[in-house]
C-alpha cells in the first residue's frame, strides 16, 4: 500500500462519490420537499446515459450530445410527472414505490427494445483523453478527474442555489414542512415541476457524464438507485449537505474498502480465505456503515425535518 | 364529601402524588422549561396556565416520558422516574391525554378504550383468543366510555367521532387507565361552549378520583376545577397558589391575567 | 407515514360474511388444483402453485408486520434465504430430517430477525425501510460468500426433506399438500394473532406508537416480538423454498426479491392477510402468463403496476369491493 | 425483436399437423434473456434458431419446435422454466443455459425427468467429474480450458509477472486456477471482484502499481466492456499484455470497439475459422441478425446439429433414451469448429486457439485466430467421472 495508490484511490472514491451525490441530489431533493418516494430516479440516470450515446451517434459531438440529452430528459421527466408522478404525491409512500417500480421495470425493458441488450459505449471527448502522471508511475485519467470537478462545481451551485435563492429558501422550507410552505401561498405545483425537474437533470447529467467509463446498459441504474438511497438516508433525507457528505463517504469506503479489505484480512488470516471474505466484507462495508449511523442516528447525519 | 380540599389548605403538600424539581429543558439555544419546580397533592386539582409557547405542552411531554429533561428530577410517587420510558411511567399509574386529538383512528371507540384496560391488568403477550371478545375488559372499557358521555357510541370508529366525541374519548381512555395521576393538556381545544360545559361537569365528576394536572385556556373552566393554579411564562413558575389567590397576585394581573379576568 | 397508509386494516372480524368467503374460496381452490392439474401437465402445475403458496406464506409473514404492524421491512427476503441455507447446509451434511431442519429454518429466522429488529426497531418510516435493507443485503453477500456451500453459485440440495426417515414430500403432489397445510396454518395463525391482544397491541403502535407508549405499552419489545414471528415464517417460507426449487441460491435473498414480496402485498391489498396470498398468486401467475405470450412481457407488466396504483387503491381486493360497490377500504 | 424467428419452428410444425402433433421433437432453449446479460442470451437463442431454419425445421427428418425461456439470471425461475419445460411442453431436449449457476440449478429437475440436457455454454467442473451426468451433453468447453490455454501462452511466451483478476464466485475461481495449472511465472496478485463489478478504478489502480508483464482476467458481459475501456482509458494497454477469457468476444466488441484491439482471449472458436460451414454460418448470422456471432451462438448451432445428427441415428426415436444417448455420443455432426468428439464425460475433445481482436474490412469487430494452443484437448476431469 504506497502512499501514491492510497491517493490515487482516494481519487477514485471522490469520483464514484460525485457520481453518486449527482444522483442522490436530486433524490433528496423530490423526496424532502414533495415527500415523494422516487425509485425510477435510477432510470433517469440510465436515460441520460442511453440519450447521450444516442445524439452522440447523430451529431459526433460529446457536449452537443450532452445538452441534447440533458433537454430530451428533462422533457421525458416532466412528461412523466405529469402523466404519472403528480398523481401519487398525495398517495401513501408504498403506493408510489409500487407505481414507481412499474416504471422501473417498464423502461428498463424499453430501452433494451429500443437500443437492445447488449451494451453500448460513448468514447471520451478528446480534449479530455487520456491520463496524466500524478506522480511516476502513477497515471490517472482525466475524465475522471472532470467528472469529480463538475460534481464538485454541481456541488457548489446547489449550495448557492439552495442556500440564497428564493426557490432555495422555499425547498429548504419545504423539506422541513410541506404544509407550511402551501400555506404560505406558494405555487406549490410549480416548485414541485422546478424542483424535479432539476433533479431528472442531474440524474441524467450523471448517466451521461458517466457513459464514457462504464457501458451503457439496461438495468444500470437499479444499483445505483439503492446506492442514492442509502446515499440519501445516511445524509438525512431532504438535506442537500447531508448528501453530498454522505455520497462523498459512500464513495470513500465502498472504493478504499474494494481496495484494501483484502490486503488488512491478510493481516489476520491467511491469503486464500481471505481472498474469498474480502470482497463480501467489502460489498458489505456501505450497509454496515448505513445501519451503525441509523442505529446512533436514527435520522440520518443532517436530519432536514422536523417531522 | 368533598375530601380534595383539606390536602388544599396549606400550599406545602404533605405527600405529593408527582414531584417536580428544578426541571429544565433546552432545544438547542431555546430554553423552554426554566427551573420549574412543582408538587401535585394527592387527589388534587392543579392547573397550569399560561400564554402560548410559555412550554405547557413541553412541561406535560417531560412529565409524561415523551421528551427527556435537560437537567432537573421528576418524582412520581415516591419513585425517580425521570429516566424511566413513557410506558414504564404510565405503568406506574401516570396518564395523559393530547392537546391534539391522538386517539387511533382505525379502532372502534371501545377498543381505543379497551387498549387502555388491557395496558393496566393483564399481559398483552397472549397470541391467541380474541381480545375484542374479552368481557371484562369490555365491562371496564364500556364503564369508562359512559362516564364520558359515549356509551352508545362504542362501536363507531373513531375516525368518525365529532371532534367533541374525540375529545371526550380522549378523556375516557385516560380514565380507563385507571391513573394516580392524569395529565390533561387542553381538553377543551376546539371544543364549542356547550361541549365545554359538558366536560367540565365531567372533570367535575372525576375530581378526587384521580390527581389531576390541568393544561387549559378555558379560563372559566380552569377556575370552576381548580384547587391550585400555576402560571407558567416563559417557562417559569410565575406564581402559584389557590385560584383566589391568583386571581389577586398583581404579578400575575400584570403579566399575564389583566383584563381577561373578568 | 403509517397514518396514511392506504390499505385497509379492517380487521376479518369487522368484515362480512361475503367477505370471509374470500379466503374460504382461496383455500378451496387451492386444494383443488391437484385434482385439475390430473388432467394436464401436473407435475408443471402443482410446481407453479407451490411456488405461489411458497410465497404466499413469505407474502403472510410481510403483511402481517407490514399491513398490521406497519413496519415496512425491504429486507423480507433475507428471512427466506436464512431459511433456505438452513435446509441446504444441513442437507450438505447428509441431514434431510425435517425434524431438524424445519425448527433450526424457523430459528434462524427468528433469531436473525431479533438481532437485526433490535437495531432497526429504533428508526421509523424510511429509515426503517433503508436499515431492515442494509441487513437484507447484508445476509445477500454473507451468504454469497459462503464458499463451502456455493458460495454465489448456490447449492444444490439433493433430497426433499424427509420425516422420520421417510421421503414423505418426495412426491409432488404430497409435497404440494404438504405446502398447502403450511400455508393453512400460518394463514390462521396470522388472523388468530392479529385479533388477539398482542396483534391489539401491533395494530395499535401501528396507529400511533407514541399514543400506545402513553397506554404503558412498551412498543418497541412488542414489534419486536412481531418482527421476530415475520422472521420466523419467513424462515418456514425459505424451508418449504428450498424444498420446491431442490436448489439454494444467495439470489433469494436479493432486494429485488424482498422488493417483489412488497409489491405482492400490495397488489392483493395490505393489512387482510389473504390479500397476500391473492398479491402472491397474481404476481406469479401475471409474470407467469405474461413471460409466455411474449419475451416483452414487461413492457405490459410495468405499466399494469401503475395502472393498479392509479385506479386500484387497496389492491386488487380493493377494486374487487370497488366493482361490487361497497365503500372502500380504509 | 426475432419473436416471429422464435416461432419459426412451431409454425413449420403447425404447417404439418396433419401428422399430428405428436410427432413434433421439442427443444426448451433456456437462456438469460433480461437484464445486462441478456445479449449472451440472445446469441444463444439467435444461433439455435438459426441451426433449426438451415434445417428446413426439421431434426433428424421430424419437425422440431422450438420453445424459449428466460432464466432471468434467477435460480428459482431457472428451476421452475426448467419445469415447465420439462412438464407442460413435454420437451424432449432443453438447450441451455448461459450461465454455471443456472446450469447447478437445472440440472436436477431436467436430467431427473430423462430429458436430455445440452449446454451450449456453462460447462462446470463438478459435472465435468464425479457429477457427471449420462442425460447431459456439452457442445462448448470445460470451464478451465479457455483459462488454461492463456495459462499456456503465458508460459509459452515466457511472461515473469502476470496479475490475475476475476468475479467472486465459483466460475472465477476455476478461471483462475486454469490459468495458473499453466502459468508457472510469478503472481502479482489475484483479485476477485464482486460479481457485476462496473468501476475498476480501484483494480487499475493496484495493476498499474503492480506493473506486472501481462494480466489475465475473466470478466463476462458488461464487465468486461467496462474493464476492457477503463483499461485502456488508464494508460495500461499498450504497456501490460492483455489476456482473457469470455473477456473479449464478439458480445462484447461492437460495445468495447477500438478499446480492446490486439487483446488476446482464449477459445474453441473464432468467426474467421476457415472451414466451409464456418464461412457459411458466420454469413449467414450476420445477415440474419446484423451482429457478429459469438462463441455463444455457433455453440448453440453445433448444439441443434448434435440432435439433428444423434437423431439421424435413432430415425426419428427420441423415446428410447439409451438408444438416444449412445447416437447423441456419437456426435454425428460437421461441427463449425472442425474436429469434434465427446469424451467419456461427455464434454468435448476439440482444438482450442489464441484469438486476437482486430478490425475486419468493413469496420466491424471480432476475433480472429492467431495460433493454435492445444490440439484434440479434453479436460482434467474427465478421469473421475463414473461413465465409461
Amino acid at each position: 500500500m504506497s502512499t501514491g495508490l492510497v491517493v490515487v484511490q482516494i481519487l477514485n472514491g471522490l469520483q464514484f462519490g460525485v457520481l453518486l451525490f449527482l444522483i442522490a441530489a436530486g433524490l433528496t431533493l423530490v423526496f424532502g420537499v414533495m415527500d415523494f418516494i422516487n425509485l425510477a430516479h435510477g432510470v433517469q440516470y440510465m436515460l441520460g446515459a442511453y440519450l447521450a450515446v444516442a445524439f452522440y451517434a447523430l451529431t459526433s459531438n460529446f457536449f452537443i450530445a450532452l445538452l441534447l440529452a440533458l433537454a430530451a430528459a428533462l422533457v421525458f421527466g416532466l412528461l412523466l410527472e405529469f402523466l404519472v408522478f403528480r398523481h401519487l404525491y398525495d398517495r401513501d409512500h408504498l403506493e408510489q414505490v409500487i407505481a414507481t417500480f412499474g416504471i422501473i421495470i417498464f423502461l428498463n425493458q424499453a430501452v433494451k427494445t429500443v437500443w437492445g441488450a447488449a451494451p453500448l459505449t460513448l468514447p471520451i471527448p478528446e480534449i479530455f483523453s487520456g491520463s496524466i502522471i500524478l506522480m511516476p508511475g502513477l497515471l490517472y485519467p482525466i475524465w475522471r478527474l472532470v467528472i469529480i470537478a463538475s460534481g464538485l462545481a454541481i456541488g457548489l451551485l446547489l449550495y448557492v442555489l439552495v442556500g440564497h435563492t428564493r426557490v432555495g429558501m422555499l425547498v429548504r422550507a419545504g423539506a422541513t414542512n410541506a404544509r407550511m410552505v402551501s400555506a404560505l401561498g406558494v405555487d406549490i405545483r410549480r416548485l414541485f415541476m422546478i424542483v424535479f425537474g432539476f433533479g431528472t437533470m442531474l440524474a441524467a447529467f450523471a448517466g451521461a457524464m458517466i457513459a464514457p467509463i462504464l457501458s451503457v446498459e439496461p438495468g444500470m441504474g437499479d444499483t445505483v438507485l439503492i446506492l442514492a438511497f442509502v446515499v440519501i438516508v445516511i445524509g438525512g433525507i431532504g438535506s442537500m449537505r447531508g448528501a453530498f457528505l454522505a455520497a462523498l463517504l459512500i464513495g470513500l469506503v465502498d472504493t478504499l474498502g474494494r481496495s484494501f479489505a483484502i490486503d488488512i484480512l491478510r493481516l489476520v488470516m491467511p491469503p486464500s480465505p481471505a481472498r474469498t471474505v474480502g470482497p463480501a466484507i467489502a460489498s458489505m462495508l456501505i450497509y454496515v456503515l448505513m445501519a451503525l449511523v441509523l442505529y446512533f442516528r436514527p435520522s440520518g447525519l443532517f436530519p432536514a425535518r422536523g417531522r | 364529601m368533598d375530601w380534595s380540599t383539606e390536602f388544599v389548605e396549606g400550599l406545602a403538600v404533605a405527600d405529593p402524588v408527582l414531584q417536580l424539581n428544578d426541571l429544565h429543558k433546552n432545544f438547542g439555544g431555546l430554553v423552554v422549561t426554566d427551573g420549574v419546580t412543582l408538587d401535585i397533592g394527592f387527589g388534587e386539582l392543579h392547573a397550569v396556565i399560561g400564554p402560548n409557547g410559555a412550554g405547557k405542552t413541553t412541561l406535560i411531554n417531560q412529565i409524561s416520558g415523551l421528551l427527556a429533561p435537560t437537567a432537573g428530577t421528576i418524582n412520581f410517587r415516591g419513585t425517580d422516574v425521570t429516566d424511566l420510558p413513557a410506558d414504564k411511567r404510565a405503568k406506574l399509574g401516570l396518564a395523559r391525554s393530547f392537546q391534539i386529538t391522538s386517539v387511533l383512528p382505525r379502532f372502534s371507540a371501545l377498543e381505543n378504550v379497551a387498549l387502555a384496560v388491557q395496558a393496566r391488568n393483564q399481559t398483552s403477550y397472549r397470541f391467541f383468543g380474541r381480545a375484542d371478545h374479552e368481557q371484562p375488559v369490555n365491562d371496564a372499557a364500556n364503564a369508562a366510555l359512559a362516564e364520558v358521555g359515549l356509551a352508545d357510541r362504542g362501536q363507531t370508529l373513531a375516525a368518525h367521532l365529532s371532534h367533541g366525541e374525540k375529545r371526550s374519548l380522549e378523556l375516557a381512555i385516560a380514565i380507563a387507565m385507571e391513573p394516580k395521576l392524569l395529565l390533561l393538556d387542553e381538553p377543551m381545544a376546539g371544543t364549542g361552549h356547550e361541549e365545554s360545559a359538558r366536560l367540565v361537569s365531567v372533570l367535575k365528576r372525576l375530581k378526587g378520583r384521580f390527581s389531576m394536572l390541568l393544561v387549559e385556556h378555558d379560563m372559566t373552566a380552569v377556575f370552576a376545577l381548580a384547587d391550585r393554579i400555576s402560571v407558567l411564562t416563559y417557562g417559569r413558575i410565575l406564581a402559584s397558589g389557590t385560584p383566589d389567590a391568583v386571581r389577586a397576585d398583581p404579578r400575575v394581573i400584570a403579566a399575564y391575567l389583566g383584563e381577561e379576568m373578568e | 407515514m403509517t397514518q396514511t397508509l392506504a390499505a385497509s386494516s379492517v380487521l376479518p372480524s369487522q368484515q362480512t360474511d361475503r367477505a370471509n368467503a374470500l379466503p374460504v374460496a382461496i383455500f378451496l381452490i387451492l386444494a383443488l388444483v391437484p385434482f385439475g392439474a390430473a388432467f394436464g401437465p401436473e407435475s408443471y402445475v402443482l410446481g407453479l402453485f407451490t411456488r405461489v403458496m411458497v410465497f404466499a406464506v413469505a407474502a403472510l409473514a410481510l403483511d402481517f408486520i407490514c399491513g398490521y404492524g406497519g413496519l415496512v421491512s425491504f429486507g423480507h427476503a433475507a428471512f427466506v434465504g436464512i431459511g433456505a441455507y438452513a435446509v441446504g447446509i444441513i442437507g450438505a451434511h447428509g441431514v434431510t430430517e425435517m425434524l431438524v431442519s424445519l425448527p433450526v429454518a424457523l430459528l434462524a429466522g427468528a433469531i436473525f430477525a431479533y438481532l437485526t429488529g433490535t437495531v432497526c426497531l429504533r428508526t421509523k418510516s424510511v429509515y426503517f425501510i433503508m436499515i431492515t435493507l442494509a441487513f437484507g443485503q447484508m445476509a445477500y453477500f454473507i451468504a454469497g460468500s459462503l464458499a463451502p456451500y456455493g458460495g454465489d453459485d448456490g447449492l444444490t440440495v439433493r433430497l426433499r426433506s424427509t420425516l422420520l426417515g421417510f421421503p414423505i414430500l418426495q412426491n409432488d403432489r404430497t409435497f404440494y399438500y404438504f405446502v398447502l397445510l403450511s400455508l393453512l396454518v400460518v394463514y390462521f395463525a396470522f388472523r388468530t394473532i392479529v385479533y388477539s391482544r398482542f396483534g391489539r397491541v401491533l395494530r395499535g403502535a401501528r396507529e400511533n406508537a407514541t399514543r400506545m407508549a402513553t397506554l404503558g405499552f412498551d412498543v418497541f419489545s412488542f414489534q419486536r416480538v412481531g418482527y421476530v414471528i415475520a422472521g420466523a415464517v419467513g424462515g418456514l417460507s425459505g424451508f418449504l423454498l428450498a424444498n420446491a426449487t431442490e436448489f439454494v441460491s444467495p439470489a433469494y435473498m436479493s432486494w429485488q426479491r424482498s422488493g417483489e414480496l412488497i409489491i405482492m402485498i400490495l397488489l392483493g391489498g395490505l393489512g387482510t392477510l389473504h390479500g397476500a396470498i391473492v398479491g402472491a398468486a397474481a404476481y406469479l401467475l401475471i409474470e407467469e402468463t405474461l413471460g409466455g405470450i411474449t419475451e416483452q412481457w414487461k413492457l405490459i407488466f410495468g405499466p399494469l403496476l401503475v395502472l393498479i396504483v392509479l385506479f386500484a387503491r387497496g389492491g386488487l381486493l380493493g377494486l374487487v369491493d370497488r366493482i361490487r360497490g361497497r365503500p372502500g377500504r380504509g | 425483436m426475432h419473436k416471429k424467428l422464435a416461432l419459426i419452428g412451431a409454425i413449420m410444425g403447425l404447417s404439418a399437423t396433419a401428422a399430428g402433433a405428436q410427432d413434433k421433437v421439442k427443444v426448451g432453449v433456456i437462456a438469460t434473456l433480461s437484464g445486462p446479460p441478456a445479449v449472451l442470451g440472445q446469441q444463444l437463442r439467435n444461433g439455435f434458431q438459426l441451426a433449426v431454419k438451415n434445417l428446413g425445421g426439421k431434426v433428424g427428418g421430424r419437425e422440431v419446435e422450438v420453445v424459449v425461456e428466460d432464466d432471468e439470471l434467477k435460480p428459482d425461475v431457472a428451476v421452475n422454466k426448467a419445469k415447465a419445460l420439462v412438464d407442460r411442453t413435454k420437451v424432449d431436449f432443453v438447450v441451455g443455459p448461459i450461465f454455471s449457476n443456472m446450469l447447478i440449478a437445472i440440472m436436477k429437475p431436467v436430467t431427473d425427468a430423462g430429458v436430455i440436457l445440452i449446454s451450449p455454454n456453462a460447462g462446470t467442473s463438478n459435472f465435468a467429474g464425479k457429477e457427471c451426468n449420462p442425460n447431459f451433453f456439452v457442445t462448448s468447453y470445460q470451464n478451465d480450458q479457455n483459462h488454461e490455454v492463456m495459462g499456456k501462452y503465458a508460459q509459452d511466451a515466457a511472461m515473469k509477472k502476470v496479475f490475475l483478476m476475476a468475479p467472486n464466485y465459483q466460475a472465477g475461481k476455476d478461471a483462475i486456477a486454469g490459468f495458473k495449472r499453466y502459468f508457472k511465472g510469478e503472481i502479482a496478485d489475484e483479485v476477485y471482484v464482486p460479481l457485476g463489478q462496473l468501476d475498476y478504478s480501484a483494480e487499475l489502480t493496484k495493476i498499474a502499481a503492480a506493473s506486472p508483464d501481462g494480466i489475465f482476467v475473466f470478466l463476462p458481459g458488461g464487465m468486461g466492456v467496462n474493464f476492457v475501456k477503463q483499461f485502456r482509458q488508464a494508460g495500461l494497454a499498450d504497456k501490460i499484455k492483455f489476456l482473457s477469457a469470455f473477456t473479449v468476444d464478439e458480445s462484447t466488441l461492437p460495445a468495447q470497439k477500438e478499446a480492446a484491439l490486439g487483446f488476446f482471449g482464449g477459445a474453441n472458436w473464432a468467426p474467421n475459422l476457415d472451414n466451409p460451414q464456418n464461412k457459411k454460418f458466420v454469413a449467414e448470422y450476420e445477415k440474419e441478425y446484423n451482429a457478429v456471432p459469438a462463441t455463444y451462438a455457433f455453440q448453440a448451432y453445433d448444439a441443434a446439429l448434435l440432435i439433428d445428427g444423434a437423431l439421424k441415428l435413432t430415425k426419428g426415436n427420441t423415446s428410447d433414451k439409451d438408444a438416444l444417448r449412445a447416437a447423441l455420443m456419437k456426435a454425428n455432426f460437421t461441427s463449425l469448429r472442425g474436429p469434434f468428439k465427446f469424451n467419456t464425460n461427455h464434454y468435448p475433445i476439440q482444438d482450442f486457439y489464441q484469438v486476437k481482436v482486430a478490425q475486419r474490412a468493413d469496420g466491424k469487430f471480432e476475433t480472429q485466430i492467431d495460433k493454435k494452443v492445444f490440439a484434440g484437448y479434453s479436460d482434467p476431469y474427465a478421469k473421475d467421472c463414473p461413465m465409461k
